[in-house]
């Protein structure tokens, strides 16, 4: 089985196999560890860090849709500071890629962010995520504005020449026109999709289910419109992509691929089945075998239509 | 923790709408102590999509149980599994209660399906010599659930059976039994009934233990879905799943 | 149970209770009226009617997706001559409203289009379809393009004192914008929302699974991405909506409805259920019933957030 | 055109992946058609979403059932129903074989699981006194389904059983059989040997009856999911769940 090459070679980073475990759905890493060999992933993305610590939304943050969810956690997290000092350390024992998603309500925080994790050698690389609908200040607005994201892009460029990953927004009419400017600006690649909002309501209380009122939407439930985005940024952008949206099975890392994807991550279903990642490795090769395919990678964008 | 791929033993309706289901999971089995809690796959396929909580409700060898409601989806596929399934389990999960202290009584209190925890706690407390009253409320006769527990104080609110009123109400009642002294309460129940729980307790002394619920995606720590505020961290929420769900009352503001 | 008043009032359309059958999901009408009683049902939406018959896309035009479809039909229809001529008179013996959903590819042919389906007494009313992401000539990006949606809004407007809706495109950045351009220009309410544009590939072939590439995802998966498109018109745009996009059991209706929906739509439920319309309204009744709401529509828009 | 919650009566497997579910369905039962199809939505929840869509295989009196291969999610679940589930049908759907007609001979080419129409098909052809020829091909013996039908000339690729070749092979080789009279096909199969068949039979007057299958959404019309390009209607599609799943194969573009 060994003689398929899973490896994907990304501008200033290489992964041993495709299958990253996506921002917000693995935390720093500890727990999952405990299910999942994370030497054998090609990489983990941590939960997006702010300069300061974040406490997050008030519950209730998550709500079950048809084969999705919602959530609003708000950015939850340690900060850039406690991360540096108890959070990255774990990483050091395992030999996969270590990327850093950072979250912010300015730009020039952006800046700062990378400029703090940049020193830390464990870090392999960056995703800025310009795209979290769940919190009021910056999150969505910079995803959907471009003048926002090339800045963004360009500051965080300047700051690092690790990996740099542009984490887009769906919720878009035109997600290439941003993976462009991301392009432009210098970022090795992008990241999507991010969730899609969406919201629920309780037909007693009338009350929204999630305390934000609006919530991101994952799972599988989204992939069609994921593939979608896919395919359209790699018709019109020419940026490496990560693909991410409702991945659940094997089959979806081929699909993603096969739309434009170079490498992908996956999100909810981690907290299904936190071996998937894993679990996956073994029928990839197994398609690539009988699909006399050599290097995995050959896969990307690799459609007809 | 496991992930364990458990074969269902048996799965029996013990009462209007509640049903005990058994599996065999000689991992989680042996580690698991009471308050824990398991996360459990219902199906195989995408919908419902994700695992749902339950608390260990009893453990003999290597046998594991669960008592559930049926509540939608997800517990209604439990409800259907039969002989020789396969369900794959998440445990053990979370803090459970804490079973080392020195108190000689202990006083349970059980709302409606708050009674799911108590079988495996009541076991090891009477392994450890302690005395045990429970205190089992609910609206009527209907959702008094007796599995598993001893020497009970029934009250419903409708009374249908035993006191007519609430388990705060039986608490002042039976008051005269704990005889001043110390003694220790663990709880699990509706929000309502811990909320007048933490403030029938709050003057005095008394450790109470909480076991409490909230939406759950992952069960695990990485989701940050089940948050609650804590009186040892302003800045943060702690995590129910992780943190939690077993809660000294008095340290969780709900 | 009839001391609930299910009828729903919008301007220039009364119907008897806010359930409508959607666009491109019960034909002209008959072939579902073999599974369920037009009569009981608040209107029926006719499939996107163009001035000339339309032959559609060449298969395979759908696609099964997690708890969700894509399509890509292509708008096949019979075209505004023989629908006069073959189609509108099925209806002459059912006592629902009749809304006629029309597609073009410019602004004056929708505006020929509603000229000629005007004089047709039985006909009630317009959807005006700016947003199928499934035909190239118009279509999405008519949707997507404020200033063609305000024309063809002023056009149709003047070309019909009936209820008239715009049917808007989920796949822009901020939904009420168009809501408020149709509102300006007239319009009695908004649809929303159409399909999210969707695809999926199958990885043998490498080739996407439906011919036109791209189709339009519909069904429970999206149901939370339309309560937020709902919910954001309603708070940013003053105007009637009639809500669709993923209702499957009568909850959905109150959710819609609370969220901010005068009525609703049913689409892909009807494939699955032709009979779901009629079966949800006695939930309706018992719902307010129990909830102590003299009328249905008190609901619309009643949330507390 | 009916919606009807049907009992499941029998349900088992006739062979390697091949299962054979009967239900009790009356008001389809009495009314149904050989090539006709039905609608099945074979669970209570959103997933599979749609319907899945099965050729009558038999007419018992109050009873249909559906020959079927296990594929993906839908079929799966089809295949675990047991006794007395209920499972909602629509039915009877499309139009099925044509029934009136003189020739006295017919030949029936079945591929693989494209037997499923055929057994209804067969008695009812029996029954109007017709003789019947049963070409049953497929890849290897494994894929030969002979439940009820009659007079089988069987041809497999490899050869492990009957002829070694594909069903026009067999047809050539039994062509002396047909006297060279007018006789009747009916065929049902994978594309690929439909298209050989209207190759085969392109050049002279013998009617083929082929049902032919396409993804779908509704199964009766509203969608439009089902086109298939037809010579007598070149500006628009007919639709294969309402103007079919048979057609003369003469009339379609494959
Ligand atoms: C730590 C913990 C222990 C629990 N122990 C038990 C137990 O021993 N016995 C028992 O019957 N129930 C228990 N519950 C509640 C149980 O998880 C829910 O009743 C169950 O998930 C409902 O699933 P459903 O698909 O039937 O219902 P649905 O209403 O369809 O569930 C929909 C979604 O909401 C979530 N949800 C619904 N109700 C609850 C709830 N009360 N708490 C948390 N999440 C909920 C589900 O996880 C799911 O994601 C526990 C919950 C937690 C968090
Ligand atoms: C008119 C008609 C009659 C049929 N009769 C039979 C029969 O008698 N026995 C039998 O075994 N199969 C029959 N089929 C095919 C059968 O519908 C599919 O095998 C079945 O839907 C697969 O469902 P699944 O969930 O197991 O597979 P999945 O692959 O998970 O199905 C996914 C989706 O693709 C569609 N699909 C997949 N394969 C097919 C196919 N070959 N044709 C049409 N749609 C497909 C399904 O409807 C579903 O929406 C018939 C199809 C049609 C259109
Ligand atoms: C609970 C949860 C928390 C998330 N938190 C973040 C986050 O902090 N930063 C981020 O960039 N994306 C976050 N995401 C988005 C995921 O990384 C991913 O883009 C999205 O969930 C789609 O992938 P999926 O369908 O596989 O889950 C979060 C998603 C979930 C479900
Ligand atoms: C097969 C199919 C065909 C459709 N055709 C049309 C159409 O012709 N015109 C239109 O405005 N919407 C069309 N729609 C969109 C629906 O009217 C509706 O907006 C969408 O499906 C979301 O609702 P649902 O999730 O309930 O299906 C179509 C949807 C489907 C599934
Ligand atoms: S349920 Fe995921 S962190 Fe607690
Ligand atoms: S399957 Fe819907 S029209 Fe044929």
């Amino acid at each position: 089985m060994s003689s398929v090459d899973l490896s994907v070679k990304l501008p200033n980073l290489t992964l041993k196999n495709p299958i990253l475990l996506a921002s917000g759905t693995v935390g720093y890493g500890q727990e999952i560890a405990e299910f999942t060999d994370l030497n054998k992933i090609g990489g983990v993305v941590t939960k997006s860090l702010s300069l300061k610590p974040r406490k997050g939304n008030a519950p209730q943050r998550i709500v079950e849709t048809p084969t999705g969810m919602l959530n609003a956690i708000g950015l939850a997290n340690v900060g850039v500071e406690e991360y540096l000092k108890s959070k990255v350390g774990f990483f050091k024992n395992y030999d996969t890629a270590l990327i850093c998603n950072v979250a912010a309500s300015s730009p020039e925080e952006y800046l700062e962010c990378v400029r703090l994790l940049d020193s830390e050698e464990r870090i392999d690389g960056f995703e800025i995520n310009v795209s979290c609908p769940n919190v009021k200040d910056g999150g969505l607005e910079f995803g959907n504005n471009p003048a926002l994201v090339s800045k963004i892009t360009n500051l965080t460029r300047g700051a690092t020449s690790k990996f740099l990953a542009i984490k887009l927004s769906p919720n878009v009419a035109r997600i290439s026109e941003f993976a462009r400017i991301a392009k432009e600006e210098g970022a090795d690649a992008v990241s999507a999709i991010n969730t899609l909002v969406g919201t629920a309501f309780d037909i007693y209380s009338r009350r929204p289910k999630i305390k934000n009122v609006t919530g991101g939407l994952s799972g599988p439930a989204i992939r069609p419109v994921a593939l979608a985005k896919v395919l359209e940024i790699r018709k019109n952008a020419d940026i490496p992509i990560i693909g991410i949206g409702g991945i659940s099975v094997w089959q979806d890392v081929i699909e993603f691929m096969i739309a434009g994807a170079s490498a992908v991550q996956l999100g909810t279903i981690n907290f299904v089945n936190p071996g998937s990642a894993i679990n996956f490795l073994d029928n990839l090769t197994e398609y690539c075998l009988t699909q006399k395919i050599n290097s995995l990678s050959e896969l990307t964008g690799s459609f007809t239509l | 923790m496991y992930q364990a791929l458990a074969c269902v033993t048996d799965n029996k309706k013990i009462a209007e709408n509640i049903h005990l289901i058994e599996f065999e999971a000689p991992s989680i089995a042996n580690v698991i102590a009471p308050g824990q809690f398991l996360n459990l796959r219902v199906n195989d396929n995408l919908f419902p999509l994700l695992r749902r909580p339950f608390s260990i409700c009893d453990v003999n060898n290597d046998r594991i149980s669960v008592m559930f409601n049926v509540m939608g989806e997800g517990t209604k596929i439990l409800s259907q599994k039969k002989l020789n399934d396969y369900v794959d389990i998440l445990g053990p999960l979370g803090n459970g209660f804490n079973l080392t202290f020195n108190e000689k009584k202990t006083v349970i209190i059980s709302g409606g399906l708050g009674a799911a925890p108590f079988p495996y706690l009541t076991k090891e407390l009477l392994n450890r010599d302690k005395e045990i009253i429970t205190i089992v409320g609910g609206r009527s006769s209907q959702d008094i659930i007796k599995h598993g527990l001893t020497n009970l104080f029934i009250t419903t609110e409708d009374g249908s059976e035993g006191l007519k009123g609430n388990v705060i109400d039986c608490l002042k009642d039976i008051n005269n039994l704990l005889f001043e002294t110390q003694y220790r309460v663990f709880t699990c129940g509706p929000n309502g009934m811990i909320k007048a729980i933490k403030k029938y307790f709050a003057d005095n002394k008394i450790v109470v233990e909480a076991s409490v619920e909230s939406a759950m995606a992952c069960g695990f720590g990485i989701c940050q879905g089940c948050p609650i505020e804590h009186v040892q961290s302003e800045d943060t929420y702690k995590l129910i799943c992780k943190d939690g769900p077993v809660f000294n009352l008095n340290d969780i503001i709900i």
